[in-house]
């Protein structure tokens, strides 16, 4: 899945807030070179980006590997697309695991660089989240989305890539997203008995757990 | 009493009246303690102590200091032969004391390699 | 030198100090330091006897009384310690077993 | 009378940190108190003139095997042992044990002051004026009529340190 | 062990299983020093954001600031000047020799040799005059802006940092003396804290630690930002993964640091130093992941844009809250004192790990 | 000795007798008492002096010229500071501790002999075992301590602490061995003697003794890199971590004092303890006036820095540490110039020459030892706890031991060729060399044992 090799193509985007459109993304300079198989090998350094001025940067994706991806997973695979150069697969919650395997052990997707939720209140499934992995072998990065409502839980993929483990419990401890067989899910940078999850977006920016804060600290507010 | 032990006795009251009566002393000199709460507590890290420390500890600890009073005994043992080795070897009876210290470190050796094999020497 | 007969007093008294000790406490740790005072009190009599006749055999004696109570030392607390990792406990009267 | 106010000061201190120590709760503050009732003894080897016992007494009673005994307090769980009652029933018997032996002893002393000459000749006995008692004169006895003691000695220790190290290590 | 204890560097809570002093299992309890960043980034624009991300990694806040810079502009879809490029690639290495500094002389202090710290403050002492004499700040520098930088390079810059490379080959060698033949900095360090390959990738352990497990992985190189494609130089990397073995990488590591600032003075190109950008930025929806080479591993800014002058959502990943991670994997079967080699190791900052 | 004291003339006569025989010994235990914290305080001046200088620094220089007062103002501030008994300690022991750590290394100070004329214990038989055993028993008051803060740190610390201390002493005690085995007596003169009469300093004739006791003595003191008691980084501050004030303070003299008694051993057994260099080489004898010369350079330096200083105090101060040194200088010269000048007074200037230079040099020698120590503690880093203790036991113990036997072989080969002074060299040499075989043997030895298995499982992460 290089960048290159990506073609626009356009595919149904029911995204929610973020309107569809079918403008052409940013002339794609040669980035990488297709198969950065060393990762040590140094790619070629990428091209001034043009000054176009870009309007909308997300597009439809659809190539060789969502092609790929699809005939494995079919309906697993809710929409592929690209945004900002970036290939994005949002996939069905319930097969993440298996799809996770599948990215780490076919497609070579061996590390886990991050992983994180974001909050849409608005829409009926308010979370998104969010896993950026990287392939070493081809020296790119692939981002994976699920979608979950507000009490759904979301399988966890430590078994897949062990680094998920305190990243979970970060997304669990601010946006209160259960995932399922997680080893140890419970807080871990709020304070075990904290009510109420900071990063969801109907958390105030300056709200906090005051009877919390009252009762270990002694003190009427911590602002 | 050895007369040149009386000095040392005296001295030996001095010293250890010296911190003790500077301790105290120093009592008179400072400003009362008003400390209360956790800085009467041991220092933990700042996480309240989860047990007393009085605890147990690893028996490697009475391992050492079990074979530290048998060397010590060793020691002591050696140093009254130590002293009297050089009139030995000018009686040229110096072969005899080795032999007889030899036979006494060889036996205790026999103990140090078997504790070396069984890896009671090993802390970890 | 004083009279010798305060050496043996004073070895009687730590002597039976020991022996009361031995005798009454539960703990085993405790025990054991009470032999050694026992020990103790023999050495004051040998030193003091071997002061009275000028013979250092006396202290010879209670130089090899000493190691001896070294060697006494380290194996009686190495069999606490072994009865400790066992049984929880440092108790005289709880040691009723003669193996574990 | 220097001599006489040393050994009562030093046997003083020896009875009484002995009293304390066989009666005190906490086991360490025993061990502190055997230790003073240690170096009280040593005092009095110094006072008989034995230096090398006395060092002896200090390095090896003191420095080594008090220092075990700290070590196995330590290592063994204190606060359990402190919670349960530390003396044991046969009080009365150790009180009879104890009369029995002072009285026996006492009886030896009295009958000896009633018949002198019958009894122990050593009360009498003026203390020896040479000075055999130093370093010297220990090494040149141990190491002259006692090399035997000495050498089985170190089996005595060599079956000790084994011993204990059995004892403690940990059956696996 | 902690929070507050000598060799957790900041506020680090590590509970132990012991085994007698074999240490079976670890949890590290943090959280001590969260702020809440990423909340704090939803509040405020996009400009006001980038002094925040200083205070993560304090001691290399240069690095920090430079990936979120560079994120906002990749979902602004511009890019900095040359200029500008080149002079945030210098003062980034600089930074990332003043980082590994800090690590070697807290690192040593962990294991007991005093000396190297104040020899190491001293050459980073020169850095942060740098920053400075550039900023006007040493720790928290804010030093680069969106879309390129707001200071022009002062005129003794380049002399400067030439002065301060040409000083620092024979420090470096002074440090290696002091520790790398020593015996007992290897009995303490080799063989302690192993991390296989497999384990870091596993782990998502990134920068130096990784490399040291021998995987030649360095996002300069990998995924070039910055001006780094215009410079040669080497990625250090260890064989067996241990304590040691990242002592050793970093050791290069700054060597390469200094290649790379030599090369990058000789020709600074004119030009511009800030891209077209507007004063208000308002990017268009999408999200970006940026990652760049930090000191301590990747630092990524996950950064999803509404439309508006604020960020939707910024998610960071910091090195090491991800590699500290890997604390448990490598401290398991040590000894109760190589727990401090190991954390030492790992360079953590807790205000990263925290945010 | 019994004084029977009878009658009120008796008693005076028997105190003015007392003090007639003591005055010597008593007012050098006042001495001590008195001047001992502040040469502590001193010492560690001047450690962090040469830290700071070896570290590219200044080190303290704010109190007094060149932090010349920082001891006493680091004095006063501890004295006067809080005082904090943690609420679960043992009271008593907590007050007992420190006193017994102080007390057991300053009544270990009582028998030495600085120079000849100087010394409490006053040629007592057993010397040198006096200094050892009584030092030793300053491990209890580190293990009590421990123990009476109740706090994990504490004990641990002691505990590891105490673990390190018997560990060394034992190899200490044979490297002692080895040395008494020269000397054929106990007595801390007489030692000195022996190393006269031989003339030559036992660390040439026993090397391997030396460097056991070198190593030995840095991790009895507790010194880097066997600082692991208080290794800050994992322990906090060992057994010290719940004293505070004053009583931390005396651990802190203790365990200075402590520095102070092992390189005094040290420098009494292999040093040749107050001896001038090649004392008995009388080509070498203008080295007698090595030491006023390096006292008056000192002054001059002193008054040279004196216009640099900033304000008058310091200036005058200053001029007053230089007045010191000339002082001193003035009396380390008198002895050896006055018989160049007058032949006849040789003879009475004569114990005034061995006291005085006697005690110079011995001081010099304490502080050549005790400086090693500051600079290894600047270079080295730490050794790990099981590190450490294996250096001592599969190291140090053996090595020790054999050297025993093999100094023992070397005089009885020496006795057999009549070799006497520099001729035993020739065969203490070869020993030591041996000693240095298997040295090297038992570390090889220990390398193959050392090969640790691989410490990292299988990953086992990927469970999925």
């Amino acid at each position: 899945m290089a960048d290159e090799s990506k073609e626009p193509k356009p595919v149904h985007v029911p995204t929610g807030d973020k309107p569809a459109s079918s403008t052409p993304p940013v002339s794609t300079p040669s980035g990488k070179p297709a198969d950065a198989s060393a990762p040590a090998a140094p790619p070629k350094p990428p091209a001034p980006a043009a000054p176009k001025p870009p309007v909308v940067l997300q597009t439809p994706l659809d190539n060789e590997f969502v092609t790929r991806f699809r005939a494995k997973f079919g309906a697993a695979l809710l929409e592929a697309m690209e945004d900002r150069k970036q290939a994005i697969l949002i996939v069905e919650r319930a097969r993440l695991v298996e799809i996770a395997l599948h990215l780490r052990d076919d497609e070579k997707f061996d590390m886990l660089s991050d992983l994180t939720a974001v909050d849409w209140p608005k829409r009926d499934r308010r979370f998104e989240v969010v896993l950026n992995v990287y392939s070493f072998a081809k020296n790119e990065r692939l981002r994976l989305k699920v979608l979950a409502a507000d009490a759904e839980e979301v399988p966890s993929v430590v078994g897949v890539w062990p680094t998920a483990n305190w990243q979970e419990r970060e997304v669990f401890d601010m946006f209160g997203i259960v995932f399922s067989g997680h080893p140890d899910l419970k807080r871990i940078l709020l304070p075990d008995e904290w009510q109420g999850y900071p990063l969801r977006k109907d958390y105030d920016i300056l709200q906090q757990d005051t009877a919390w804060v009252r009762e270990n600290l002694g003190i009427e507010s911590g602002q | 009493m050895q007369s040149a032990y009386i000095p040392v006795l005296i001295y030996a009251a001095l010293v250890m009246a010296f911190p003790a009566v500077t301790l105290v002393l120093a009592k008179f000199i400072r400003p009362a303690s008003t400390s209360f709460g956790a800085k009467l507590k041991p220092y933990e890290c700042g996480i309240p102590p989860e047990s007393d420390a009085r605890g147990r500890y690893s028996v490697r600890f009475f391992i050492v200091a079990m074979l530290f009073v048998i060397f010590d005994v060793e020691t002591m043992f050696l140093i009254p032969w130590a002293i009297l080795y050089k009139g030995w070897v000018a009686a040229h009876q110096g072969l005899f004391a080795l032999v007889s210290m030899v036979l006494f470190l060889g036996i205790l050796l026999v103990g140090y390699l078997w504790l070396y094999k069984k890896g009671a020497l090993e802390w970890a | 030198m004083l009279p010798i007969g305060h050496y043996l007093f004073l070895s009687l008294a730590l002597f039976i100090i020991g022996v009361i000790g031995v005798v009454t406490r539960r703990n085993v740790i405790v025990v054991l330091m009470s032999i050694e005072l026992i020990l103790n009190a023999v050495n004051i009599n040998l030193v003091a006897f071997s002061r009275l006749y000028g013979d250092v055999a006396g202290q010879v004696f209670a130089l090899f009384i000493i190691a001896d109570a070294a060697a006494e030392a380290a194996v009686g607390l190495g069999i606490i310690i072994a009865f400790f990792r066992n049984r929880e406990t440092v108790l005289a009267d709880e040691m009723d077993l003669l193996k574990w | 009378m220097l001599d006489k106010i040393l050994f009562y000061f030093f046997a003083g201190v020896a009875v009484g940190s002995a009293v304390l120590m066989v009666t005190r709760r906490n086991v360490v503050h025993s061990a502190i108190l055997l230790i003073t009732a240690l170096l009280a003894t040593a005092g009095i080897f110094l006072q008989l003139r034995a230096e090398f016992l006395f060092i002896v007494q200090i390095i090896l009673y003191v420095g080594g095997i008090m220092v075990l005994f700290i070590f196995v307090i330590m290592l063994v769980n204190l606060d359990v042992a402190l919670q349960q009652i530390q003396f044991a029933r046969q009080k009365w018997v150790a009180l009879l044990v104890a009369l029995a032996l002072a009285g026996q002893v006492g009886l030896m002393f009295w009958s000896s002051r009633k018949m002198p000459g019958q009894g122990l000749p050593v009360l009498t006995a003026a203390a020896a004026e040479h000075l055999p008692a130093n370093s010297e004169e220990v090494a040149k006895s141990l190491f002259g009529s006692y090399l035997l003691p000495f050498e089985i000695a170190s089996v005595l220790l060599l079956v000790a340190m084994i011993g204990a190290v059995v004892m403690a290590k940990k059956r696996t | 062990m902690g929070p507050q204890h000598p060799s957790t560097h900041g506020v680090l809570r590590v509970k132990l299983k012991l085994d007698g002093e074999r240490v079976i299992g670890s949890e590290c309890i943090i959280g001590y020093l969260h702020r809440g960043v990423e909340k704090i980034a939803e509040n405020r624009t996009y400009q006001q954001f980038a002094p925040y991300v200083d205070r993560m990694d304090y001691v290399a806040a240069v690095s920090s600031g430079l990936g979120y810079c560079e994120a906002v502009e990749k979902l602004l879809v511009v890019e900095a000047p040359p200029r500008a490029r080149v002079i945030r690639t210098i003062l980034t290495e600089l930074q990332r020799i003043a980082s590994h500094l800090l690590w070697l002389g807290t690192h040593a202090l962990d294991i007991g040799a005093l000396t190297p710290l104040f020899y190491c403050f001293r050459e980073r002492e020169e850095i942060l005059k740098i920053f400075e004499k550039y900023c006007g700040a040493r720790l928290t520098t804010h030093a680069f802006r969106i879309g390129g930088l707001q200071y022009e390079a002062y005129d003794t810059l380049e002399k400067d940092v030439e002065r301060f490379c040409k000083d620092f080959e024979s420090r470096i060698v002074e440090y290696e003396t002091l520790l790398t033949q020593n015996r007992i900095w290897i009995g303490r360090t080799k063989g302690v804290g192993i991390l296989t390959a497999a384990d870091a990738i596993a782990f998502g352990v990134t920068g130096p630690v990784l490399r040291a497990s021998g995987v030649k992985w360095d996002i300069r190189k990998a995924m070039p930002y910055a001006a780094y494609d215009q410079y040669k130089f080497e990625i250090p990397v260890g064989t067996t993964g241990d304590t040691y073995d990242r002592y050793l990488v970093r050791m290069e590591e700054m060597r390469q640091s200094r290649l790379i600032c030599l090369q990058a003075i000789e020709n600074i190109p004119s030009g511009p130093i800030m891209g077209k950008v507007g004063k208000v930025l308002k990017p268009p929806p999408g999200e970006v992941y940026h990652a760049i080479e930090a000191p301590k591993g990747e630092i990524g800014y996950y950064i999803v844009s509404d439309g508006t002058v604020q960020p939707y959502r910024v998610h960071i990943r910091p090195p090491s809250f991800i590699n500290l991670q890997a604390f448990d994997r490598m401290v398991r079967g040590h000894l109760v004192a190589d727990v401090v080699a190991i954390i030492g190791t790992i360079d953590i900052v807790l205000g990263e790990v925290d945010r | 000795m019994s004084l029977e004291i009878g009658t009120d003339m008796n008693a005076l006569q028997a105190t003015n007798e007392f003090l007639r025989l003591y005055w010597a010994p008593l007012l050098c235990g006042v001495a001590v008492v008195a001047i001992l914290p502040l040469i502590a305080g001193y010492i560690v001046l001047v450690e962090r002096k040469i830290m700071a200088d070896m570290q590219a620094r200044l080190g303290p220089m704010r109190v007094g010229p060149h932090g010349l007062l920082q001891p006493i103002a680091d004095a006063v501030k501890l004295l006067i500071k809080e005082d904090i008994i943690p609420d679960n300690a043992d009271k008593l022991v907590f007050w007992l501790a420190p006193v017994l750590s102080v007390g057991a290394a300053l009544l270990s100070l009582a028998g030495l002999a600085i120079g000849p004329a100087f010394q409490i214990a006053q040629d007592i038989n057993i010397g040198i075992l006096f200094v050892v055993g009584i030092s030793a028993m300053g491990i209890f008051g580190i293990v009590l301590g421990g123990w009476a803060s109740n706090s994990h740190y504490s004990l641990m610390g002691a505990l590891r602490s105490s673990a390190q201390l018997v560990s060394y002493e034992t190899a200490a005690g044979m490297a002692l061995v080895s040395a008494l085995l020269l000397t054929g007596t106990l007595n801390v003169k007489s030692i000195v003697e022996a190393q006269n009469k031989e003339g030559i300093w036992f660390v040439l004739l026993a090397p391997v003794a030396f460097f056991t006791y070198l190593v030995a003595s840095i991790a009895e003191t507790n010194r880097a890199p066997f600082d692991l008691p208080e290794a800050e980084s994992e322990l906090v501050a060992g057994y010290m971590t719940e004293f505070s004030g004053f009583r931390w303070s005396l651990y802190f003299l203790a365990e200075y004092t402590n520095m102070i008694v092992v390189a005094s051993v040290a420098t009494t057994l292999f040093l040749g303890g107050w001896l001038r260099p090649f004392a008995r080489v009388p080509w070498l004898s203008f080295l007698d006036f090595a030491p006023p010369v390096l006292i008056m350079a000192i002054a001059a330096y002193c008054v040279l820095r004196v216009p640099k200083q900033p304000t008058r105090v310091q200036q005058l101060f200053m001029l007053a540490v230089a007045g010191l040194c000339f002082v001193t200088a003035l009396v380390l010269a008198v002895p050896v110039v006055l018989p160049i000048i007058k032949p006849s007074v040789r003879e009475a200037v004569a114990p005034f020459y061995a006291g005085i230079h006697g005690g110079f040099w011995f001081i010099f020698k304490v502080s050549v030892y005790i400086y090693l120590f500051m600079w290894l503690r600047f270079t080295l880093p730490r050794y790990r706890f099981d590190q450490l203790m294996r250096l001592g036991w599969h190291f140090l113990i053996p090595l020790s031991i054999i050297n025993v036997l093999l100094v023992g072989v070397a005089l009885i080969v020496g006795a057999y060729f009549h070799l006497q002074g520099w001729g035993l060299l020739l065969v203490t040499t070869p020993a030591a060399i041996l000693a240095l075989v298997a040295a090297f043997f038992i570390l090889a030895v220990e390398k193959g044992h050392d090969a640790r298995p691989d410490q990292t499982a299988t990953s086992d992460f990927y469970v999925g």
